[in-house]
């Protein structure tokens, strides 16, 4: 698990991953939307609690490869302002075969989602902005407004 | 007995608070009664569920007991990706 | 749909997907391992038979475009001698969720493998060579023995 | 009545053959009946619904009807990826 304050680069962190026994690669990417629960979004602002967001990650990328017979998984995720576009969160997976690759590519950006200590702020477009509900809360129905960036 | 605690907010909890620390000391069991005694400054009505909470930077559960001297991070919903 | 003869780039292709309305995006790529069934894989001959090929899989993404609500989907196979470690096949989608784009991404390869006109033959270190048997035949389990590439 | 029908044969199908193409006449109704009329040439025991067929560059069913001129292409079971 790593943090970045910088742009994410995923052909790199792809090639980290290069396995000869590896027949299959899935990766997902979270993208900066320009757009949230009807409202226009101008950029975005992540904050992450550092210490607990690598081992809470790492948790998960450990517990990734206990389920799946999987090869490789990373995951990397920014902090700071984004613009629309930007690449917010990165997870790379490589298998032998596709199947459990695309399941555990799918487990941890799950995880990574509702486990780790990170909060985003939405500006927007009119000028005001606010913090970005969970998902997990969200998807269970509870009175503040469903918002989900990716 | 009143423990010595020291409290870090995070994002709307910090902003609600209008600080990112501070120290208390207060007649708490666990992690729920750090969380209950701080309302006025982390202004949450949320469902203690939706938050989450570290001691000393070690995710826990709500029910975990505070120990003098500990460091609880108050965690309010988190939204990564 | 593209059938290639040179390498994959999977960044370039990615960033013809981009979108300012995309939340998600994910991708597969399908690697040539180095061992199939118990032997070990020298390298990888794909035969396609383009006119077919290509109609097929523009028919497989349309189909994904009906199906799930993305934004973009696109697939590049290569044709011809590949490496260990070579990308073979390439999915990309993006999405606003990333729900769909999972999905769609899963089905798109699914489809490709098993619909399009495309055959390889492994050649082996030990010398010999043999065409690889379709994966949806292997599944269900008839007397050829199960080969799958990823 | 005879049909003048030109065949093509792709990887496994082509090898056995030892030729990709070749023109025949032969009293054939269907794509399947090409198949059959001509597994002494692809020399294939997988059943039917293995393999694929093709007509003028139409992935189409096996039993769609064959006409004379039609261009056959024969394909092995189909292992992209």
């Amino acid at each position: 698990m790593w943090i970045a304050s910088d742009r994410i680069e995923p052909d790199q962190l792809r090639d980290e991953l290069l396995d000869p026994a590896a027949g299959a690669y899935v990766s997902f990417e979270g993208w900066i939307r320009n757009h949230n629960d009807g409202e226009d979004v101008l950029r975005l602002e992540y904050e992450v609690y550092t210490p607990v967001a690598l081992a809470e990650g790492d948790k998960v990328l450990e517990e990734a490869k206990a389920q799946f017979p999987v090869l490789h998984a990373e995951c990397v995720h920014r902090e700071g302002l984004l613009e629309i576009g930007e690449c917010a969160v990165w997870v790379g997976v490589t298998a032998a075969h596709r199947d459990e690759a695309f399941a555990a590519c799918r487990f941890i950006i799950d995880q990574v989602k509702v486990r780790l200590p990170i909060w985003k702020k939405e500006h927007y477009v009119k000028g005001h902005s606010g913090w970005v509900n969970c998902e997990r809360c969200a998807v269970h129905g509870h009175e503040h407004p469903v918002r989900e960036a990716s | 007995m009143n423990k010595q605690i020291t409290v870090k907010y995070f994002a709307g909890f910090r902003e609600h608070a209008g600080l990112d620390k501070e120290t208390l000391s207060a007649d708490v069991e666990t992690a729920a009664d750090v969380f209950a005694s701080l309302k006025h400054r982390h202004g949450s009505a949320e469902p203690l569920g939706h938050c989450k909470v570290a001691i000393n930077d070690e995710m826990v559960d709500w029910d975990t007991k505070v120990n003098d001297g500990d460091t609880v991070l108050l965690f309010p919903p988190v939204a990564g990706g």
